[in-house]
C-alpha cells in the first residue's frame, strides 16, 4: 500500500446510502461506525479500499461502507480477497467475516490465507453462534450449548480463533469487543498498520439468539476483573484496582495478587513477539480461573505474499526480458512449409 | 544407403510402447520433430499410464506415444497401427491388438526374460511361439546392440540401457528414410553439460540407422512424401499448450494482466506449469489450497481489473459451480477451462471424455446462464481460447471452454499466427460521470455492464450475490426486479450469436446425412465424412464451436438434411440440445471408452443409417 | 351476537401484515387451526422478510402470512385478498396491491404515527387521504383498545401491546363467526407459567371479537361452511415438517438407522432442526462444518449401513455435486433434497423457485445419472420423501428430492396417514456365500449391487471414485468396461419407470390442452384447470413427481392433446426434457419472480393458447 | 471399539489381493508393511476395520489392506470417516492422506474433525509434495521450493503439521519416520489406543518427485543428532552418544551438552499432556539448530463426539421413552372429518 497524501477524508464519506439492516441492538453496529471513523485516518484514499465479506449477519457489512466492495458467498471471502489484493497490491483489503463464515465452512481458505501472510486484514466478528440463519451453534459456540439444531446440547468442542490462527501460521493475531469503541478503533488500526495478513478478533454480542455471550468483558461490574488488556513489554496486570497479576508456574499460568504475595517484577511480560507466549495467551479462555486476554497477542514480520511475487515478475523481466509474445509463440522448433 | 526396394506410402501411423521409464514420449516427440521437417502433415497422442508409476515391466507401467504421419493433410493420429514399436512383453500384451494383419512389430528382445514374461502375463515367449504369425516380426536384441555400440565408451551400465529408445529411433528413420541431423542437432543442445550423454545417445540413434541399412531382415524401405500444407511457419503444439498461450495472447490483446488461479488436477496441471514460466509476461499463477479457491481468487482478480482465468477437470469444475454462479449474478468476466476426463466421479483420470457439456450449462443453482466454446483440434485451442477471453471482457461473464484430454496432449503442425492476425480484445472500464456510477446499467446492445475497478474514484460501488436490482445494483427482493434479471442474464448469452460466423458445411449444403459434432471429435469425424464422400456417399459434416448459445443460423442448416448424426464420447448430450431446440430426430453415436472415436467406427454407423 | 346480515361465502383470502415483532405469523397459525377445526378446507403461506430483522415500522421488516379457507377442496393459499389486516403503514404499503377491490382493510390506526408513515414512504397518511377509497377501510385504534381492555390488570405497557394480534384475531373470529374457545385453550396450554399472558391475551381476543359484535361498523358477519374432505383424522402440515417425518418414517420402515449429515441454509434449515429432537427415535443428525462434509459424512454413514440423507438449498446443494458422485460411482444409497430457493448464486434466500431441476439431472461431472423425484403439496412431501429413501435403499442410488420455499413453509391440512398404509421397505444386505462376495455384482432385474458394510466378517471389500470393473469392483481402466458400467449406471436409473404409477390425467383424456407440471405448482395448475374446465374448454392437467425417469407412458398422453403447456418457476427446464424426449411442441409459462404462480396468470396463459 | 477375542490374526490377513502401484522405492510401502504387521495386533476383528482415504499416491492405500476400504475424493475422507465412525461406532476407523489431502484441500474437514475428536485415527503421510500430479509444491513443501509449478520458487510459508493439529484442538498428536520400522510399528498403536482423534504424521520420502526430503532423519550418518525421540517423563536427551539436551531458556528451547555445561536435571523433561510444551516442541521443525521431534508430542483425554451422541440417544430413550412414530406423525393438533 502506498500511502499519498489525500483530501483529508471524514467518517462522512465512508457510510454509503444503503439502510443499514441488523437487529436493532446489534453488535454489528458499534464495529461498523468504529470501522467508519478509523478508515479515513489511515491515509489511504477513499477508493483505494476494498471490504469482501462472506455471508452473514455480519457480512452484509460492505453494503454500507461507502467504498468497493464484494458482499461474496459464504466462506470464501479469503480466497476471492487473495485475489483481489495479488491482483492489486496496492489496495488496503479487509475481509469482514463472521464465526460460521471464517471457521466452519470457510476454514481452509482462512487458515491458507493466514500461512500466505497476504497483506490483508481479517475482521471476525465473533457472536458465537449463527445468526443470519437464525440461531445454530457456530465452531465457537460453547461444548454443550443449546440451539435449534442442538436442542440437546452441542457436542462439538469449540475452536479457539487465536489458537487456530497461530497454529496455522498467523503473523498478526489480536483481540477486540465490539462495545469497547476505543480498544476496537486502536485495534483495526494495528491491524492496518501490520504489513502481512492480520487477524483480528471482534467480540461480538447478537441480542436475538446469543445475547449476553460476552458479558464478563462487557458488563462494567465484572469486566475489569476478566479484562486482561496486553501491552507489550509491561507486565500482565489486571483487575478494578489494577492489583491482579499474571505469574508463570512452568507453563502453567496463574493469577496472583500483587503487593499481597507478590510483586511487580515477578509478574508475566508481555512479548508480543513471541510466538509461544502467544500459544500460552491464547489458551488463557479456556481456563476459569484466567482473564480474557485483549489485544495485540501476537505480531512477528514475515515476507508478503503479493509482495514476493511483485519482486518475482520484476527480476524475471530483468533477466529474461519483456516477455515478448510472438517468440513465445513461435517456440524453439518450427519449419517452413513453402 | 545399399540399394534397396523403397516403397511410397500415403500415411504411416507408428505406435511407441513400453516401460515408463522407457522413453518412449521422448521417441515420440523427436520422431514426430522429424517428420515435422520433413514437411509430413502429422498428428499424435500420447497414451500414458494411469497416474503412478507402476513396477517397470508390468501391465500398468506401459506408457505409449502413437503418430500418424502422411504425404496428404490428416485429422488424426491414425487408428489401426502400420508399425508397433515393443520395448517389453507388457508393451507387447498392451498393444498387438492395435496392430494391423501384417503390421511390421520391432520387439527388443533382450527384454523378454521370464521375468517380464511373467509379470506382463504371457504363458510362453510369443516371439517364440507361432502366437505373432500374423505380423512381420523384427525380434532384434536392442540391449545388446547399445552395449557393443558402446564398449570403448565410459558411461555406466544404466546409462547405455537408456539410449535403447534412440536405436529403436535410428532403425525407423532408417526405415521412413529420414534425416537424423535434426535428432544430432537437439541432443546436443539438450546435453550441453553431458558430452557423454550426446555421444551416447548418437552412437545408439546411428547403430539403429545401421542395423536398418545392414542387415538384410527389412526387406523394404518406405517413402512418405511432405503433405500439401499451407505455406507458412509451423510448429508442431498440443491442445494444453495452445491452450496456455491464447491467454498470454488475450491478455496482450485486451491490455488486461493476466491472472490464473487453479489447483492441480488431471490433465489440466499443465496449463498451470505453463503460465507459471511466464512471470516475464506478468503473468501471475495462484495455486491455490483447491478449486473453490482458485476461482475464487481469480473472481477476486476480476472484480480488480484482471484478465481472470481458472482451468481444471471434471471433479474440480464440480466444485467451482457456486463461485462460477457468483461471477454469473455479478457479471464478472471470468474464463473457465476444463480439459475433459473420463467421469463420473475420478473415473479415469488420464483417459479422454466429452461428458461435461451439460456440466457447464447447467451446474449451477438457479438461472445461472453462461457462453460454452469448445475447440477442435489441439491448434484450436489457441484460438478458442482467445476467443473465450474476448467474449469474457466484452460481454462481462464467465465463459467455459472445454478440452479434454486427448485434445489436451495430443498434437499436430501448427502454422504460426502473426499477432496481427489475431483478433483484438477491446476492454473498456467505467469513466467518471455526472451523477452517480450504477454498475448495473447495460450497453444496449451486449447488455454487458459496465467495469469500474477498485483504485478508480468516484466509482465505489459494492456488489455481491444477493440479486441486484437493475441499474442501481443494490441488493434488491422485488419479484418483478427478480424476474427481469433472470431474462437479462439469458438474453446477453443468447445475444452472442452475434459472435458467431456463419455455420460451415463441409460437404454438400443439402444431403442425406449431416453429421453434426463439437470439440475433440473433429478429425475423427472429418475423416470419416471425407472416406464416405469419396465413396460417392450424400454425407456432410458441421462442427460447433460454440455450445451455448448455438449459431442461429444452424437450425436451417439441419433441416437441409434428411438425417442428423451426432456422435459424442459421451452418452449423449449436445443431442439433447439439438432435439429440444428444434424438434428434429437426430441420432447419436456415443461410445464412452475414454477413448477417441475411431474412423471405423463412426463410418459404421453412418452406413447403418444411409 | 346482535341480528346481524349474514352473507355465505365459498372461499374467503386473508392476508395478516405486520411489524416482524408483532406476531403475524402467530396469528395466522391460530386463525388457521380455528379454520380447521371448523372443517374448512386450508392452504396457507408465510411470507417472511429478507432473513436479519430490518428496523422496526421499515418496509423491510415487514412479516406477513396468508390463508385461505373454504368449503371446498382447494389448493393454494389463494391470490387476491378478500381480507388484509395491516399492522402499520409498512405492511399496508407492501401488500395493499394485493387486496382486491372492494375488499376489507383493517388498518392499526394506532401506528399510523408520522415516524412510521415516514419509514413506510407514504407522503400523507392514507387513512386519512382518499387513496383507500376502493376499499372497505376499518381502521381501528387496536393499541388503545388492548391498553383499555387491560386497564386494571398490572402488565407492562409491552405486554399489552404485544397482545394487539389477539385483538385483530378476536375481530376476525367474530367477522367470520369462529368459536375462540381453542384459542383460549392454546393460551392456557402455552403460558401455564404465565398467567397473566393467558389473561391479557384472552382479553385482548375477546375485546377484538366484541368490538365488531358492539360497533356498527362492520356491516355484515360471513359463513364459510367446512369442506367436504375425505373422513379422516387430521392435522395441518408444513412441507418441510412432512419432509422431516416422510425420512423417520422410512428409516423405521426399512430398519435402517436414519443418518442425516447437513449444514444449515434457508429454507432448508428446519430438517435439520426437526431431525436433531428426535433421538429417541435413534436418529443421529450431524451439523457438518460445510455442505460438502455433510453430504461427505451421509455418505461414509451409507457405506456403514444407515438410511443417509442430505438437506440443503441450492448453493448447497451446488458443493455437494462431486460428492453425490462419489456416492453415483460407489452406488451408496443416499438422499439429497433440495428445497429450492431463488437463485442464481445468493439470490433470494427467502424466496421459491423451481431452478434446480437440471442441477439435480447434471450438476456432476461424466455421465452420473440420478432419479430425480419431486413432492406437489406440503402433505406431499412426505410420501414423496419416503418414496425417494425406498428407491434409494432398494437400487442403491443417490435420489434428489426437489421441494422448494413455497412447499417448505406452506401448510395445508393433512390426513394423517396410519403406518398401515405406508408402503413397506425392504433393505437386505449381501450374505456370506461360498467365492468372494463381489461388490459390483447386480440383481438382475433392477441392477442393483449387493450391499455388504464393515463388521460383517469375509465380507470385506474396497470401493471408490476410479472405474470399478464389473463384477469384481476393482479399478479398472478397460475402454470396454467403462463403457459397460457408463451404460449400466444408466439403465438403471432409466430401470425405475417400473416404479412409477401410471400417469393420472385430470380432466378428458385426449382435448385441446395439456398442462403439464411438476412441484410445488401443483395447486395454482388445478386450480387454473378446474376453472376452465367449468367454462366448458377442453383443458386437462397432468403433475408429475418423477422427473428422472420421466413416466413411461407420459409419451402416449401427451400426444392426445392438441396442446401441452408446461409453467414453471424457471425458464424452462422440464420444458427442455419434454422437447428433447417426445419431440413436441410444447409451450411454456415461466415467471421467475420468487413467488408462486398465480391462477390468473396460468389461466391467461391457457386462454392465449387455446 | 470393544474388543472381542479374536482368532489371533497375522499380518497376512492384511494383505489384499491387488498388486501394489507405487514407484519402486516409495516410502508409502514401509508405511503400508508396517501397517499390515500391527493391525493384527490390535486385538480388533478384521472386519471391523475401515480404511478411508482421499485421492494421491498414499491414498490408494486402502486397496492393498484387505479390510473394508474406502478410497474416495480428494480431502474429502475426514468427512466421509467421520460418517462411518458416527454411523458405527464400533468399528477401528483409520484415515490415510496425504499433505495435499489432508492440508490443502481437505484442511477444513481435518481441522473439524480434530476439534470434534471422534475415535478415529489420522495417518498422514508427509511427502511435502504433491506425487500423483507429478511434483507440484504443497502445503508442507519448503519456502521458495522449485516444482513444476513454482519454476521461481514457492511464495507460500508452509504449514506445520503438529501445529496445525495443536491450534485447532487435537486430543492426540505424534510423529514418526516411513523408513523406521519399529518407531512407526509403535506409533501405530500409540494412534490406535489413543481414545479420541488422533494425529500422527509420517515423514515420508517420495523418491521421484522429493526425493532425501527427510535425509536429515534417515541417513545413518546424520540422524542421531537430528532426532530427539520423546518419552513421557523423560529429560530431553539425543545425539549419537546421548550426550545432547534441550534446555528452556525463557520459551526458547537450546540445545545443550549433558555432563559439560549442564547437567540432566536442567534438561526439559518432556510431558506428553502438557499442551503449553507441545506447541514449543511443535516450533523446533522451524528452527535449524533444533532437533526433529518424533514420537507423541502431546495427549490427552476428551469426550469422544460419537460417544456423546449415543449417550444422549440413550438418555433421550429413557426420558421420552422409544419414539413412537406414529404419535410423532399425528402429532398434537388434530381433528375429525366424518
Ligand atoms: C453455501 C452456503 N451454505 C449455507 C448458507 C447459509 N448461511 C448463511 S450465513 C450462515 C452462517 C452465518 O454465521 P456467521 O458466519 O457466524 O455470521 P453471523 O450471521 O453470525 O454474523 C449460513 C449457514 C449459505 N448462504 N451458503
Ligand atoms: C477435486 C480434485 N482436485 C484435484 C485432484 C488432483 N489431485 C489428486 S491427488 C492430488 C494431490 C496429492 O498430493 P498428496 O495429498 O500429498 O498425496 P501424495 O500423492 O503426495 O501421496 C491432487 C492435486 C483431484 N483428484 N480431485
Ligand atoms: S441476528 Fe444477531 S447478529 Fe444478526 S443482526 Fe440480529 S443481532 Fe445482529
Ligand atoms: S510419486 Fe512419489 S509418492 Fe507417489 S508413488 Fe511414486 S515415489 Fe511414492
Ligand atoms: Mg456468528
Ligand atoms: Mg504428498
Amino acid at each position: 500500500m502506498t500511502e499519498t497524501d489525500v483530501p483529508t477524508l471524514t467518517r462522512k464519506d465512508f457510510v454509503s446510502d444503503q439502510d443499514v439492516r441488523w437487529c436493532p441492538g446489534c453488535g454489528d453496529y458499534s464495529i461498523l461506525a468504529q470501522t467508519q471513523k478509523t478508515m479515513p485516518e489511515l491515509g489511504v484514499p477513499k477508493e483505494k479500499f476494498v471490504f469482501v465479506a462472506g455471508i452473514g449477519c455480519s457480512s452484509r457489512f460492505p453494503y454500507y461502507m461507502d467504498t468497493f466492495g464484494f458482499h461474496t458467498i459464504h466462506g470464501r471471502a479469503p480466497a476471492i480477497a487473495s485475489g483481489v489484493k495479488l491482483a492489486n497490491p496496492d489496495l488496503s483489503v479487509w475481509v469482514i467475516t463472521g464465526d460460521g463464515d471464517a471457521l466452519s465452512i470457510g476454514g481452509n481458505h482462512l487458515i491458507h490465507l493466514l500461512r500466505r501472510n497476504l497483506d490483508i486484514n481479517i475482521v471476525l466478528f465473533n457472536n458465537e453462534i449463527y445468526g443470519l440463519t437464525k440461531g445454530q451453534y457456530s465452531p465457537t459456540s460453547e461444548f454443550g450449548k443449546k440451539t435449534k439444531s442442538s436442542p440437546f446440547g452441542s457436542l462439538d468442542r469449540p475452536f479457539n480463533p487465536p489458537s487456530v490462527a497461530l497454529g496455522t501460521q498467523s503473523t498478526f493475531v489480536a483481540r477486540t469487543v465490539d462495545s469497547n469503541t476505543a480498544h476496537l478503533q486502536a485495534s483495526l488500526k494495528r491491524a492496518y498498520e501490520h504489513k502481512g495478513t492480520s487477524f483480528l478478533e471482534v467480540y461480538q454480542n447478537c441480542l436475538i439468539y446469543n445475547d449476553g455471550a460476552f458479558s464478563h468483558v462487557t458488563d462494567k461490574a465484572v469486566k475489569d476483573d476478566n479484562i486482561l488488556d496486553l501491552q507489550h513489554g509491561q507486565p500482565m496486570v489486571f483487575g478494578g484496582e489494577g492489583d491482579k497479576g499474571i505469574r508463570l508456574d512452568g507453563f502453567t499460568a496463574e493469577v496472583v495478587t500483587v503487593g499481597k504475595d507478590v510483586s511487580m517484577d515477578d509478574l508475566l511480560v508481555h512479548d508480543e513477539h513471541d510466538k509461544n507466549l502467544a500459544a500460552i495467551l491464547a489458551n488463557f479462555t479456556e481456563d476459569e480461573s484466567l482473564p480474557t486476554p485483549l489485544g495485540v497477542i501476537f505480531s512477528e514480520e514475515q515476507p508478503n505474499y503479493e509482495a514476493l511475487m511483485t519482486k518475482q515478475i520484476e527480476s524475471a523481466k530483468e533477466k529474461l526480458g519483456e516477455g515478448d509474445l510472438q517468440q513465445l509463440i513461435i517456440g524453439t522448433d518450427t519449419w517452413e512449409v513453402a | 544407403m545399399s540399394d534397396q526396394k523403397v516403397e511410397t506410402l500415403e500415411s504411416v501411423v507408428i505406435r511407441f510402447a513400453g516401460d515408463s521409464g522407457d522413453g518412449m514420449q521422448l521417441m515420440g516427440d523427436r520422431f514426430t520433430n522429424t517428420a515435422a521437417l520433413v514437411g509430413n502433415d502429422l498428428g499424435t497422442f500420447p497414451d500414458f499410464p494411469a497416474e503412478i508409476r507402476a513396477p517397470a515391466g508390468s501391465l500398468a507401467g506401459v506408457s505409449a506415444f502413437q503418430l500418424q504421419f502422411s504425404s496428404r493433410d490428416i485429422f488424426t493420429p491414425g487408428d489401426n497401427l502400420d508399425v508397433l514399436v515393443a520395448m517389453n512383453p507388457a508393451a507387447l500384451k498392451m498393444h498387438i491388438k492395435d496392430l494391423k494383419a501384417g503390421g511390421i512389430l520391432i520387439a527388443n528382445k533382450s527384454n523378454f526374460t521370464a521375468k517380464n514374461l511373467k509379470l506382463a502375463v504371457w504363458e510362453s515367449n510369443p516371439l517364440e511361439d507361432d502366437s505373432l504369425n500374423d505380423y512381420q516380426v523384427h525380434d532384434i536384441e536392442i540391449s545388446r546392440l547399445v552395449v557393443n555400440a558402446m564398449e570403448d565408451m565410459d558411461v555406466t551400465s544404466k546409462t547405455v540401457e537408456r539410449t535403447k529408445n534412440f536405436f529403436g529411433l535410428g532403425l525407423l528413420y532408417w526405415m521412413y528414410g529420414r534425416p537424423m541431423e535434426p535428432t544430432v542437432e537437439w541432443l546436443e543442445k539438450k546435453f550441453k553439460k553431458r558430452p557423454e550423454l550426446i555421444e551416447a545417445n548418437t552412437r545408439a540413434l546411428k547403430a539403429g540407422y545401421n542395423f536398418g541399412d545392414i542387415t538384410e531382415s527389412f526387406a523394404v524401405q518406405y517413402e512418405v512424401g511432405p503433405a500439401p500444407l499451407e505455406p507458412g511457419t509451423y510448429r508442431n503444439i498440443t491442445g494444453n499448450y495452445a491452450t496456455g498461450l491464447g491467454l498470454v495472447a488475450a491478455a496482450q490483446n485486451s491490455k488486461r494482466p493476466l491472472y490464473y488461479g487453479g489447483y492441480p488436477i488431471t490433465p489440466a496441471s499443465d496449463i498451470l506449469h505453463q503460465l507459471s514460466h511466464y512471470r516475464n509476461f506478468g503473468v501471475k499463477t495462484f495455486q491455490a489450497e483447491d478449486e473453490i479457491a482458485g476461482v475464487g481468487s481469480a473472481v477476486g482478480a476480476a472484480f480488480a481489473g484482471s484478465l481472470a482465468v481458472t482451468a481444471s477437470s471434471g471433479p474440480g469444475i464440480c466444485l467451482k459451480g457456486e463461485v462460477i454462479g457468483l461471477a454469473v449474478i455479478t457479471e464478472l468476466p471470468l474464463v473457465v477451462i476444463n480439459v475433459q476426463r473420463a467421469g463420473p466421479s475420478t473415473g479415469m483420470p488420464t483417459k479422454t471424455e466429452q461428458a461435461d457439456l451439460f456440466l457447464a450449462m447447467y451446474g449451477r443453482n438457479g438461472e445461472s446462464p453462461a457462453p460454452v466454446l469448445a475447440p477442435s483440434t489441439p491448434g484450436d485451442c489457441f484460438f478458442t481460447t482467445h476467443e473465450a477471453c474476448r467474449i469474457a471482457l466484452k460481454y462481462m461473464t464467465p465463459v467455459f471452454v472445454l478440452t479434454d484430454a486427448f485434445l489436451a496432449n495430443g498434437s499436430e503442425p501448427w502454422m504460426i499466427p502473426s499477432l496481427d492476425d489475431i483478433p483484438p480484445i477491446d476492454s473498456s472500464f467505467a469513466e467518471m460521470r455526472d451523477g452517480q456510477y450504477m454498475p448495473y446499467e447495460r450497453d444496449e446492445e451486449t447488455l454487458a455492464r459496465e467495469w469500474a475497478i477498485p483504485g478508480m474514484a468516484g466509482l465505489e460501488h459494492r456488489i455481491g450475490g444477493l440479486e441486484r436490482e437493475h441499474i442501481s445494483g443494490n441488493v434488491s427482493y422485488d419479484p418483478d426486479n427478480h424476474d427481469l434479471m433472470v431474462r437479462l442474464r439469458a438474453e446477453k448469452v443468447a445475444g452472442m450469436t452475434r459472435e458467431i460466423p456463419p455455420t460451415e458445411v463441409y460437404g454438400d449444403a443439402t444431403g442425406d446425412l449431416l453429421v453434426l459434432g463439437w470439440g475433440s471429435t473433429f478429425g475423427a469425424i472429418r475423416t470419416s465424412v471425407e472416406a464416405l464422400r469419396s465413396e460417392g456417399k450424400s454425407v456432410s459434416h458441421t462442427h460447433l464451436k460454440w455450445l451455448n448459445p448455438l449459431p442461429a443460423d444452424l437450425g436451417e442448416h439441419l433441416l437441409k438434411f434428411q438425417k442428423v448424426l451426432i456422435p459424442e464420447v459421451n452418452s449423449g448430450q449436445l443431442i439433447k440440445l439439438i432435439r429440444s431446440e428444434f424438434l428434429i430426430d437426430a441420432e447419436g453415436l456415443n461410445l464412452v471408452r475414454g477413448k477417441p472415436f475411431r474412423k471405423s467406427q463412426i463410418i459404421a454407423k453412418m452406413k447403418e443409417i444411409l
